[in-house]
């Protein structure tokens, strides 16, 4: 009974070994900047990470399931494009179907999981290369944003897309309020739910899981649908923050997706990692960021600085957890 | 749709190929629309158009297999200027001519380029916002990539323009990369550290726009242009939506970067190097100069600054598109 | 008496192999059942179309004469029977107590109350005498404390109808007896088993029907009551087969392999031993006794926080396998899926790594000599395979034990280190590992054996027995069972 | 004796799975443009697939081997850049250091060797994870190249550094002899040497290579200090080719290299796949590529045709090659 103890201690604490180093970045934020930490400040950099943060969600489960999805970056802006071309009229660069503004939530939605169920189909039913896959997801789901608006910004969009992204709830922004609730949803699921559970099983040992009793397609299709979700949603939170959605929404966040992840102690050969850790990896990304931007550091050699910083944060994630990362 | 009556029609030999530079930016795909139109307008024999996808090694591959299927002149949009420099050199040995649209190549003949002048843009908009500052006070710009020569002249220019004219003035780069994600960010960040920051110039208003746009809703800043705390906002491009943007106050300026005129000269001057024409530097009868390069000729088309008194002008090619 | 279980007819192909053809077996309710055959006959296959995970080809399956569920059917395979899988089923990256219940951490699907499944962990384990901490990642645990939950999980079930599929090949003695002391109050229960071991004294022991199973097919069903031994391994070889006798020989005068003063914090402390040349010296010891660890400094494997390997005359830098080995060393790891093989390269290829640079000139390695000395390897082992040039991922478990026989022997080593040599290894394969042994020691090599099979011991000059991470004696040949068991349970002296 | 021979050929074929593709795209290339099937075309198809080709090569090693390497298309650019800076004068760009222009290709070959070298020390050394060690050093690489040029392109190049990439050797292009001649010595060292046969005991099973008494350390860096020298090699090529170096040499190439390893049978997990095989995988992405170019897709709905190819031939290779993929 008193051996356990110090071991449970410890485990609790692998989730959380990247908060020594948000808490030298805030310290340090605070001495090169005093705008750093005011509240202002510390809102806006909650509220510039909370969409690429549900993808870092979406990708923490796939990861700890075992599995990659590359897309989930296209379908940010792919998702709420498609869905407004649907719902605004031809002249404002839609389809000029004349369905209801108000359903574009869903239909983003729907189309996120639609892509998210395709990824999965070719994954699971012909057991395809999921990074490939994904990759050439990629591409194509990029192109079905491309296609139809052949390039051009969607600027005219329906009022219920724009409002989540800008609303403010409480004094804090709602996109800050609906991540941190789908985090602690995803916290508590992959905790203490069966189902959350099973992703762990599937990605340490799919066959394991199976002889189990998992319905470890069944899981998978789930895992890859709700990540088209959240990517889905992500756009959407995103075009209420930059009020249009461009071609370019999205492109090139997949590498921090899994920067933050695998910072925050998922294992991209799945099976091990938390919600919580994957968290603190986007506040790590988040904060670097902002305090590269505070400091003004010069344009040219900031891709330098930033690497770098990932690779020392990366550092210490392994020194701090202890052990070796694949 | 090319047929050898066409061609017997364009009484010059043979047919143009031409390549895009990308199709995911506001621009550039205005551009793209007014080529075919302007093909047929001009009667040129025009072969379908390549993408190189932003990628200077894509144009390469592009512009041999053009030639390959018989183009006898080229018209590209090289946005690496440099690396294109052998290809522009296989072009001159096999007596292909080259447009070269939007930039100039650093290296390798060219037949003429056809650009608005982008250090232009950068002074011009340097001008207003010191202007309307009164020389003093803060100002962010938002860059495009710093790897694109037209977002460096832009930058330079603007930074050259404001150390000599503004001294007083404080500019903070932001470099978006193009990307609008980028650009609120670094410009909500900038407005908390900021609250004083008055005038705004953006690179790229297809990108910067809408964000910019948000941003200042957000802070509350988003004002007429008489109230004391509007922030002055110059754009870059000439799209409809930086005009609406114009008429209803939210901004105050933008460069139209003339879409129309550069898909309608290029196409113009492909045509004239094929019928063999030759042109001298000097004033153009569409009032434009064409200037002297080492490696060619430059016809500097007008970019006009669109404010709040010129915005419903017909000629400016963002009132022409729906 | 109905049958509880029975499977008629089965077929099942693997590409050209055909692993079972035409085989039967029925269990009645209520006994233990013992299924044997050599390495390969088909027995775990056999095991994977009993539990569904495999669909056979021909034939069908019956529980209690209705047909078997539907393949996709997970839920009700496993009401109907529970299994220790040969293969590994354990998750490394879960907690033991998670590992228990996998799938079934809560009921319904209300959230899971870690604190509650500790405690049903713990008191699952503790009916085992499982000394592990349920917190403990998987991945942590031991080979036998990870084999001891695979075991604890799947009798936990509540299943009528259990699978062990060589449970006890990664146990040693005092395990094995909680184990069939576990088994026996089950069957009093009613439950009905299967059993498959390569110990044929274990299915005397514990089983009322055996079955054996040659290339593929039925051969005969049994009572084991009065069942001559003979007549077992008979049928299993389909020849006469004689046991085993150790062979007399004198050790030269050369060290060829030595340890001073190793000490390795946690797993064994102040040893010194030497081989040498012509001796095969024994090194046994009950669960925790540090005997695999030493075993694994020796090889290089690990390093020991201090102290020196000296093989063949060369002092070996600690951890350094290649170096070791080119000092002459061949071994025979603990695990073979862990160290033993690269399951995707073939048979060939596995069994000859570390001659590769005899094969050939200047770095490259010639095909068809590579296959050449692996077809020698393989008729020397006996190894059941389709030729060289089959992956070893395909072979049955005592083939893939027997091929990381053939990669240690291979170089004709000077000392020869073998852990666990023949887990998993039908008898008769058996005779052949052991006599692999002797032959390196008579041809001059230095052997060291790890084990806790008295079998394996027994070709031994002499035994180290280690308790609790030392060496507490050194017994010579002519030992009983008896005398050494007590040593190694520390209950002597 | 009868038994192995269909495995062992079966074995061969699955290096082929793509030959059929190949053959198709030809014959559907040649119905669609009559410029297609000349000799001038495919010489071009070869010279551009060149320099990406030896990218291919050095990541299906590196894969093969086990690991990761996304800072393959940073190196590119950066190695020969960084070269030319150190030869040409300060007023062409340069460091203004004077050494001989004749240096400036085995130059270049050291900055890739050494950038492999620290990518391999973080990822062997203190062991973390490849996939974003070397996603960092992407970003890294990157800027070396950015920081120095100030994003400017370096064009005013020594001769040396031109010819590898645009001279002809017996009517063919230098570089499409010096990748073929690469391929066929990577065809031969992984087939039979005993160095490339240990990257797949490596890539199979760590472990069970340690205890065979392969120097795993030691031949992982090998293997990352020889992909490095093989971008700098392909960043040379490209040099030449194109005549300058601009900032976006390389940028975005690495998943058209992993496109190409895994459409080639190379798996993502480390231990399968041959050089044979990766080289069928560049030579199909080549072909699509110029067969879009020649029918001139619209540039708007390219990345869906594009991507779709992707998929179809992952399938064929995945149907003809008989085992999931991972
Ligand atoms: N997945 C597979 N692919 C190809 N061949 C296989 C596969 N699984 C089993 N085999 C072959 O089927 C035959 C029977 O294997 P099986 O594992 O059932 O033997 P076994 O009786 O359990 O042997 P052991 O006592 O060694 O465990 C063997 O020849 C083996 O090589
Ligand atoms: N990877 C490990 N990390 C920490 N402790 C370990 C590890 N592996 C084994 N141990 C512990 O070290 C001690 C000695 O282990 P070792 O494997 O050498 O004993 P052993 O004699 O082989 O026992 P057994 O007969 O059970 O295999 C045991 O308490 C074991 O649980
Ligand atoms: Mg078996
Ligand atoms: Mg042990």
């Amino acid at each position: 009974m008193t051996a356990p103890a110090p071991r449970l201690r410890l485990a609790r604490f692998r989730d959380l070994t990247l908060v020594p180093v948000i808490v030298i970045l805030l310290v340090v934020g605070a001495f090169l900047d005093p705008t750093f930490l005011t509240a202002g400040n510390l809102t806006n950099v909650l509220q510039q990470q909370a969409a690429i943060s549900l993808l870092v969600l979406a990708e923490a489960m796939i990861l700890i399931a075992g599995k990659f999805d590359l897309s989930l970056e296209s379908t940010v802006g792919t998702a709420p494009a498609i869905a407004v071309m649907l719902v605004v009229p031809a002249a404002a660069g839609g389809f000029g179907l004349g369905l209801p503004g108000t359903l574009v939530i869903p239909l983003a939605l729907v189309v996120g999981a639609a892509i998210g169920a395709f990824n999965g189909f070719l994954i699971i039913r012909f057991q395809l290369s999921a990074f490939i896959v994904t990759l050439a997801m990629l591409i194509i789901v990029h192109g079905l944003l491309q296609g139809p608006t052949e390039g051009k910004t969607l600027f005219q969009l329906p009022e219920s897309i724009l409002y989540l992204g800008s609303a403010l709830w409480l004094g804090l922004p709602a996109a800050v309020w609906i991540a941190g609730l789908l985090f602690a949803v995803g916290i508590f699921g992959l905790g203490y739910l069966r189902i959350g559970r099973s992703l762990y099983a599937i990605g340490g040992n799919i066959d394991a899981a199976r002889a189990a009793g998992i319905r470890v397609d069944r899981v998978l299709y789930g895992v890859f649908i709700l990540g088209g979700v959240l990517a889905a949603l992500a756009g959407i939170l995103e075009t209420g923050r930059l009020g249009a959605i461009g071609n370019g929404m999205g492109v090139g966040w997949i590498f921090m997706v899994f920067a933050a992840a695998v910072i925050g102690g998922v294992s991209m050969d799945g099976g091990k990692g938390t919600i919580l850790g994957a968290l603190t990896g986007v506040l790590v990304i988040g904060l670097v960021q902002n305090i590269l931007t505070l400091i003004g550091v010069s344009g040219f050699w900031q891709p330098v600085i930033y690497g770098s910083i990932i690779l020392i944060a990366l550092m210490i994630s392994r020194i701090a957890g202890g052990k070796a990362q694949d | 749709g090319s047929g050898s009556t066409t061609e017997g029609a364009s009484g010059g030999g043979g047919k143009v190929g031409i390549d895009h530079p990308r199709a995911d930016s506001d621009f550039w795909n205005s551009y793209i629309k007014y080529v075919p139109q302007m093909a047929s307008e001009l009667k040129v024999d025009l072969m379908p158009a390549t993408n190189s996808q932003n990628d200077v090694s894509k144009l390469v591959n592009n512009v041999q297999a053009l030639v390959g299927q018989g183009a006898k002149a080229i018209v590209m949009a090289p946005q690496d200027t440099g690396a294109v420099a052998n290809t522009l050199q296989q072009l001159e040995n096999k007596k292909i001519p080259v447009v070269s649209v939007d930039t100039r190549p650093d290296k390798g003949k060219v037949y003429m380029v056809v650009r608005a002048d982008n250090r232009a843009y950068g002074t011009k908009a340097c001008e207003f916002l010191g202007e309307k500052l009164g020389g003093k006070g803060k100002v962010v710009q938002l860059q495009g990539a710093l790897s694109s020569i037209n977002g460096r002249d832009r930058s330079e220019a603007f930074l050259e323009c404001m150390k000599t004219k503004f001294p007083d003035i404080t500019v903070f780069s932001e470099p978006t990369e193009w990307e609008g994600s980028k650009a609120a960010s670094m410009l909500q960040t900038r407005l908390e550290q900021n609250p004083d920051i008055k005038g705004i110039y953006m690179h790229a208003g297809g990108v910067h726009l809408a964000p910019t746009l948000q941003v200042l809703k957000q802070k509350g800043l988003l004002v007429q242009p008489d109230d004391p705390k509007h922030i002055f906002v110059v754009s870059n491009d000439g799209i409809p939506q930086e005009y609406d943007a114009i008429r209803k106050g939210e901004i105050d300026a933008t460069m139209s970067q003339p879409a129309d005129l550069y898909a309608k000269y290029a196409l113009f001057y492909a045509k004239a190097a094929l019928e063999g024409k030759t042109f001298q530097p000097g004033p153009t009868d569409h009032d434009s100069t064409i200037i002297q390069l080492p490696n060619g000729l430059e016809d500097q088309l007008p970019a006009p600054l669109v404010t709040k008194d010129n915005v419903d002008d017909k000629n400016l090619w963002g009132n022409q598109v729906s | 008496m109905s049958n509880h279980v029975e499977a008629r007819n089965v077929v099942k192909r693997f590409g050209p192999t055909v692993a079972l053809n035409g085989a039967k077996i029925a269990i009645a309710e209520g006994e233990t059942h013992a299924l044997i055959g050599r390495n390969g006959a088909g027995k775990s296959t056999l095991v994977s179309i009993l539990t569904g995970l495999q669909r056979p080809d021909e034939g069908e399956v019956l529980f209690s004469g209705e047909p078997a569920p539907a393949p996709g059917d997970r839920d009700a395979w496993r009401r109907r029977v529970a299994c220790v899988y040969q293969k590994s089923t354990i998750i490394p990256a879960l907690t033991v107590a998670e590992n228990l219940f996998l799938n079934r951490q809560s009921d319904g699907h209300g959230p899971i109350n870690w604190r509650t499944l500790r405690g049903r962990a713990r008191e699952l384990l503790d009916t085992y005498e499982v000394d592990v901490d349920v917190q403990a990642l998987a991945g942590e645990l031991s080979v036998e404390q990870r084999q001891l939950v695979e075991i604890a999980r799947a009798l936990s079930f509540g299943a009528r109808f259990i699978i062990l599929d060589e449970p006890t090949a990664r146990l040693d003695g005092p395990a094995i007896e909680r184990l069939f002391a576990r088994m026996r109050s089950l069957r009093e229960q009613g439950v009905t088993m299967m059993y498959i071991s390569h110990h044929l004294d274990e299915v005397y022991e514990i089983c009322q029907s055996v079955t054996v199973f040659r290339d593929a097919r039925h051969i005969m069903t049994r009572p084991v009551a009065g069942l001559p031994q003979d007549e077992l391994v008979h049928a299993m070889t389909g020849e006469a087969t004689s046991a085993y006798h150790a062979r007399e020989r004198t050790p030269g005068e050369r060290v060829v392999l030595a340890g001073e003063g190793l000490s390795l914090a946690g797993r064994y402390r102040d040893v010194d031993i030497s081989v040498r040349a012509g001796e095969v010296v024994g090194l046994a010891g009950s669960a925790s006794s540090g005997k695999v660890g030493l075993a694994e400094t020796l090889v290089g494997l690990r390093g020991a926080d201090t102290g020196t390997v000296v093989v063949n005359g060369t002092k070996v830098k600690p951890g350094d396998v290649p170096a070791a080995m080119e000092a002459g060393l061949g071994f025979v790891p603990e695990d073979r899926h862990h160290e033993g093989f690269v399951p995707l390269l073939s048979v060939g290829e596995n069994a000859t790594f570390p001659i590769a640079r005899k094969l050939g000139r200047f770095g490259v390695v010639s095909p068809s000599r590579r296959r050449e000395k692996a077809k020698e390897m393989i008729t020397a082992l006996d190894i059941k395979t389709e030729g060289p040039d089959q992956p070893v991922a395909d072979l049955s478990g005592g083939n893939a034990q027997k091929v990381v026989f053939a990669r240690a022997l291979v170089d004709d080593p000077t000392v020869l280190v073998v852990i666990n040599p023949t887990a998993g290894v039908d008898v008769k394969a058996k005779q052949a590992l052991l006599g692999a042994v002797e032959d390196a020691a008579e041809r001059g090599a230095g052997a060291v054996v790890v084990s806790d099979e008295l079998d394996d011991l027994r070709i031994c000059d002499r035994v180290l027995v280690m308790f609790h991470g030392e060496i507490v004696k050194d017994v010579p040949r002519g030992w009983t069972d008896h005398e050494l068991v007590a040593v190694m349970e520390g209950i002597q002296e």
